[in-house]
């Protein structure tokens, strides 16, 4: 079974990345350029056929490792 | 599969080249072994088109243990200690994808040190854009330098040194250099030669992908517009495994497990066991089943000829297979055997229990053609320049025009991004003449340095050649080192083309010359052809990477000022030459006419003279006088300082701006102690130098006598302006 | 006294840093981190490098491997604990110190000599340093950009556990003497215990006059006063 | 507008940090893992009410600077 995990930053940490990157849109001449926030990204293919039981699994890689609860939030979909 | 034509083509050999190949087998090959052959005998890794000159340079002297050949060239420099280094392009992936290209570069050069049982100590790099202002530069420029510094910082090696030049010449095919210099005791070299019948042959290191296969081919063919097609090549970088591979292998070293050892560089698997069975005289036989694989279902013919990074191969001695496999399991690496050597003088390759491909390899290796090609030496250009003109600009315009240029910018913005103090021995970093490395526990040192010319060889490929061994020599004289032996990779377009290939062959008799009279051994090196687009060739740019050696460490020196009332001594005379300057280029778009013309007795007589000074601790600060003539030599010296300059106007002058931008070579300017003064010019005397007495250091102004005034702090200012604001 | 130094794969200032404490006199032991136990230590230091590549969150990977269980006992019960720059992260993703360290806000690796100021001079670690001394060291990291909340910020300001600030020549902490976007110039800081310090810049590399300068010596000596 | 753009190695590229982050999760005693990929992810506002003119925009953002296009995929959601 597959899903994704999507890492984003939490709303008050600062993203020196996203904003980088941002500006460096703007003056490649991007206009109407409002927000832009960078996380991570990932695809995880378990072997479990069970959809709870392999959602847990994902939910706890995320957990022990893959985020930093600290700063970020994360979100599981399956694919 | 029937080999068509087509397909022989497709893989960048001539149909001649395809009848030899039948020739040698006695039948068609099938096609994984013309994929074989292809990776084999293409330049990248047969020299087929440089061989010839290349056999010309001098390659020995006492300080030589290993010569060209081998995965690196080592020079002994005292007690138990020798230095293993290299320099190779990565040209052609770089312009593709210029992080993972330059990364990769970085990470493919070090394994030839390491895999010589040396520590890897230092990293530098020579990389060529095109114009500023060419749309692709900027992220090219971006790319690279963080690809070099990602890979290097990462694995923990300073990256110390380079060059970084401009010139429209690489719009379309930028050049990536890489350097590596690294650390061995001289009784724990390792070579690549194989030896003995039955021992085991053993894969380490990161699994088989698809990547870059083709890769040497790619990197020996010529760019156009399907270029495009051929991207999926590139290759990603693994820093970290590569650490963990270095460590690995470092450790099995320590004991006497390892017979031969080869890392997996360009055309991966097919050349580095080909190349230990050649120089063993041996046969190899592989079963590709064991091979560590990424993807699914790969092929025999996709392992042969990947180019997965991060990989090395080992012929093991007898009963060493469990003690050497905990090694490589304790830093999470596979350690496999994939096969043994044989006494049949074949590559065999089993897959699936089937002989699926076997090739003498005397046929890949000593049997790959070797072409005398077609060249002739180009017609120097006329130079026509009314001198008069020179009358309408100021010195000091044209000083801070110069200094505010991309070539001569202050590069900062560059080096700052690369870890050059890591290892803790770094006693001098980039910025200077050379940068120096202390040994390890020892209170002596090594300096290096990387240069080019490619305008001077570009306008006479024989005198540039000259010129940049004697360049690279002087930058090590420079911080006080006794220069012992180069490195060189020879950056060159279309070697098919009649004029190419005498420019190729016009340099190296250049290079040749100087090294044989200064006694500067080439011991390594690297030729990448096929650099241009479209029957466009870049100018021929050969780089030449030096090693020199500092036998008792004190305080290091370099071309910052140290004292204020100091006198400045020029070595070497000023005849003017302007043609081929720097100054004729920023400030009138000019390249025409010839490069300086080099005196390889006063070149020699004047650093070793220098040298014995410095050496006499009589000299506060030296630097060299290239690119940009005694005035921005001056001007180096004072920017990086907290003292100015005050510099006399000579007496006899024919033209300004010819004394102060001209190229003249194998001059220094010295800073000496007043009180050292005398003896200073006794010993020069003594030793029939020519030097003038120039001026002195003061406090804050950089003064030329009725001409410029300017503070160093804006000099500084104006000189760091460029990369900032590109 | 006795230094363990933890190495992880891809540690490469583990050397150097032995180095640094040898020639300081103490008893050091490298750990391997597939270690269980560690060896009686009165200060555990976490070199700086690039562990697991600096691969998802620098320092993320080698804050869960099999040594770290000790290192926090240890931290615990009161041992000294030095992370530099890759052992700062490592610190900050095992929760011995709060924050975290992001990317430089220049996006760019970043290795040249700074100014730090001695902000706390009354600390295990910074004793033998004068209070607002201003010391030139090297810095080398990707992701140097401290960043915590509001309260712990203030926990920070409160306790006086920022001990060192990034500032210029002449002592002056602003936007501009900031090389990577820390909040407030935040250079190292403390635990509320005081026996953990995590800093971005590498004191080891200022130990040798013939390399750099000797401004790391003290941090090193205070710890043996 | 908002989108979110997702970015992902093509197919045969290595993929060290998927590779270091898996072999992790697996000595962390986590099963069933069969393969990990990583990749990254943007959170992207535009000021701009025509969802074709807005779409335009993010997929030039894309091409010019967030994506890598020769060692790279992407995708490209409306959130
Ligand atoms: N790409 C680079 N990487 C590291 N150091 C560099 C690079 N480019 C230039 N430098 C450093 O900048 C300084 C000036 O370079 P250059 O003008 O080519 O010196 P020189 O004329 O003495 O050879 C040198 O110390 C060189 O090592
Ligand atoms: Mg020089």
């Amino acid at each position: 079974m597959k899903f994704s995990v999507t890492v984003t930053l939490k709303k008050d940490v600062l993203d020196p990345q996203g904003k980088v990157i941002k500006n460096t849109l703007n003056d490649m001449g991007i206009k109407n350029l409002n927000n832009l926030r960078q996380g991570k990204y990932f695809e995880i293919e378990v072997n479990e056929t069970n959809l709870t039981l392999a959602e847990k699994t994902v939910n706890e890689m995320c957990k022990k490792l893959l985020v930093n609860l600290i700063i970020e939030d994360y979100k599981i979909n399956k694919i | 599969m029937k080999i068509t034509d087509h397909i022989v083509e497709k893989h960048g050999l001539s149909l001649n080249e395809y009848k030899e190949i039948k020739r040698l087998l006695d039948r068609e090959p099938n096609l994984l072994e013309l994929g074989i052959f292809s990776a084999m005998w293409n330049e990248h890794c047969s020299y087929k088109s440089s061989k010839v000159h290349l056999k010309k340079l001098p390659t020995k002297g006492k300080q030589v243990i290993q010569g060209p050949g081998e995965n690196a060239g080592v020079i002994d420099i005292g007690d138990d200690d020798a230095i293993v280094f290299k320099i190779e392009s990565h040209n052609h992936p770089s312009f593709i994808e210029p992080y993972q290209g330059a990364a990769t570069g970085v990470g493919g050069i070090l394994r030839d040190v390491f895999t010589m049982g040396a520590r890897p100590i230092a990293l530098l790099n020579s990389i060529h854009f095109g114009s500023p202002k060419h749309f692709k530069t900027k992220s090219l420029l971006n790319g690279v330098v963080s690809g070099i510094g990602g890979y290097g910082n990462c694995i923990g090696v300073p990256t110390v040194g380079g060059e970084t030049k401009f010139n429209k010449t690489y719009n379309e095919n930028i050049l990536v250099n890489a350097m590596a210099v690294g650390h061995v005791k001289k009784n724990k070299i390792f070579y690549s030669k194989a030896k003995g019948i039955n021992k085991s042959v053993i894969y380490v290191g990161s699994k088989t992908g698809r990547d870059g296969i083709h890769g040497a081919s790619m990197a020996s063919a010529e760019f156009d517009e399907n270029s495009d097609e051929k991207k999926p090549t590139v290759q990603v970088g693994d820093p970290f495994t590569e650490k963990l591979l270095m460590e690995a292998c470092l450790e099995l070293m320590q004991d006497n497990s390892i017979i031969s050892i080869q890392d997996m560089g360009a055309a991966g698997l097919t050349s580095s066991s080909v190349e230990m069975a050649s120089k063993g005289g041996l046969g190899i036989e592989l079963d590709l089943d064991k091979i560590p694989c990424r993807e699914e279902n790969m092929t025999p013919y996709e392992m042969m000829l990947s180019e997965s990074q991060e990989r090395m191969l080992i012929i093991l001695e007898d009963g060493k297979h469990q003690k050497s496999k905990e090694i490589f399991d304790k830093w999470d690496l596979d350690f496999i055997k994939i096969g043994k050597t044989t006494s049949t003088n074949n590559l065999t390759l089993k897959f699936n229990k089937k002989i699926v491909g076997e090739i003498p390899i005397d046929a890949l290796s000593n049997q790959a053609p070797m072409y005398n090609r077609e060249w002739k030496s180009r017609k120097v250009s006329k130079f026509n320049f009314n001198f008069k003109d020179f009358k309408k600009i100021k010195l000091e315009d044209a000083l801070i025009k110069i200094l505010t240029s991309p070539n001569h910018s202050n590069k900062d913005w560059i080096t700052n991004q690369y870890d050059q103090s890591v290892m803790c021995d770094t006693v001098q970093k980039s910025g200077s003449d050379a940068a120096i490395l202390r040994i390890h526990n020892k209170d002596k040192a090594i300096a290096v340095s990387v240069d080019s010319s490619a305008n001077y060889c570009k306008s006479h490929p024989f005198s540039g050649g000259k010129q940049i061994v004697c360049e690279n020599w002087r930058n090590l004289i420079s911080v006080g080192a006794k220069p012992l032996a180069i490195t060189n990779c020879l950056n060159f377009g279309n070697p098919e083309n009649k004029e190419i290939m005498g420019e190729f062959a016009d340099c190296l008799e250049g290079i040749k010359l100087s090294c044989e009279f200064l006694k500067y051994p080439v011991v390594s090196g690297n030729v990448s052809f096929y650099n241009g687009t479209n029957k466009k060739n870049i100018y021929p740019t050969p780089v030449i990477g030096g090693v020199g050696l500092i036998r008792k460490l004190s305080k290091p020196l370099n071309h910052i000022f140290q004292k204020e009332q100091s006198n400045l001594i020029l070595i070497g005379k000023t005849f003017g030459h302007i043609e081929q300057s720097c100054f004729l280029k920023e400030i009138y778009s000019l390249d025409e006419g010839l490069p300086p013309e080099i005196n390889l007795l006063n070149e020699k007589n004047n650093g070793e003279c220098v040298l014995k000074l410095i050496e006499k601790k009589l000299v506060l600060s030296a630097h060299d006088v290239s690119d940009g003539g005694l005035l921005i030599a001056l001007a180096e010296m004072a920017m990086s300082s907290n003292y100015g300059a005050k510099i006399k106007k000579p007496k006899n002058l024919t033209n300004l701006f010819k004394y102060f931008f001209g190229e003249d070579q194998a001059r220094y300017i010295l800073e000496i102690e007043k009180k050292h003064c005398s003896k200073v010019e006794k010993i020069l005397k003594d030793n029939n130098i020519y030097y003038e007495n120039i001026g002195f250091t003061q406090k804050e102004y950089f003064e030329i006598e009725s001409e410029l005034k300017i503070s160093i702090k804006d000099l500084f200012k104006i000189n760091n302006q460029w990369y900032n604001n590109y | 006294m006795r230094s363990s130094v933890i190495v992880f794969p891809g540690s490469n200032c583990d050397r150097d840093i032995a180095v640094a404490l040898k020639k300081m006199q103490f008893k050091n032991q490298m750990v391997w981190h597939k270690e269980t136990v560690l060896p009686k230590s009165d200060l555990i230091v976490l070199p700086g490098g690039f562990s697991y590549g600096d691969y998802l969150r620098s320092g993320a990977i080698a804050g869960k491997s099999l040594i770290i269980e000790e290192v926090i006992k240890a931290a615990k019960a009161g041992c000294f604990i030095l992370g530099i720059c890759n052992g700062f992260q490592i610190l900050t993703e095992t929760g011995l110190l709060k924050g975290t360290l992001l990317r430089n806000k220049n996006l760019r690796f970043i290795n040249k000599d700074v100014q730090i100021k001695v902000i706390n001079n009354k600390t295990n670690f910074s004793n033998k340093y004068k209070k607002d001394q201003i010391l030139k060291i090297n810095i080398a990291h990707n992701e140097g950009n401290y960043f915590t909340d509001p309260s712990h910020l203030e926990e920070l300001r409160k306790e006086n556990l920022i001990i060192f600030k990034y500032c210029d020549v002449k002592g002056n902490i602003d936007e501009s003497s900031n090389p990577n976007g820390s909040l407030e110039n935040i250079a190292g800081i403390l635990n509320s215990n005081k026996n953990i310090l995590g800093m971005m810049p590498h004191p080891e590399r200022m130990t040798d006059e013939m390399i750099s300068n000797n401004d790391g010596i003290n941090l090193f000596s205070s710890l043996l006063n």
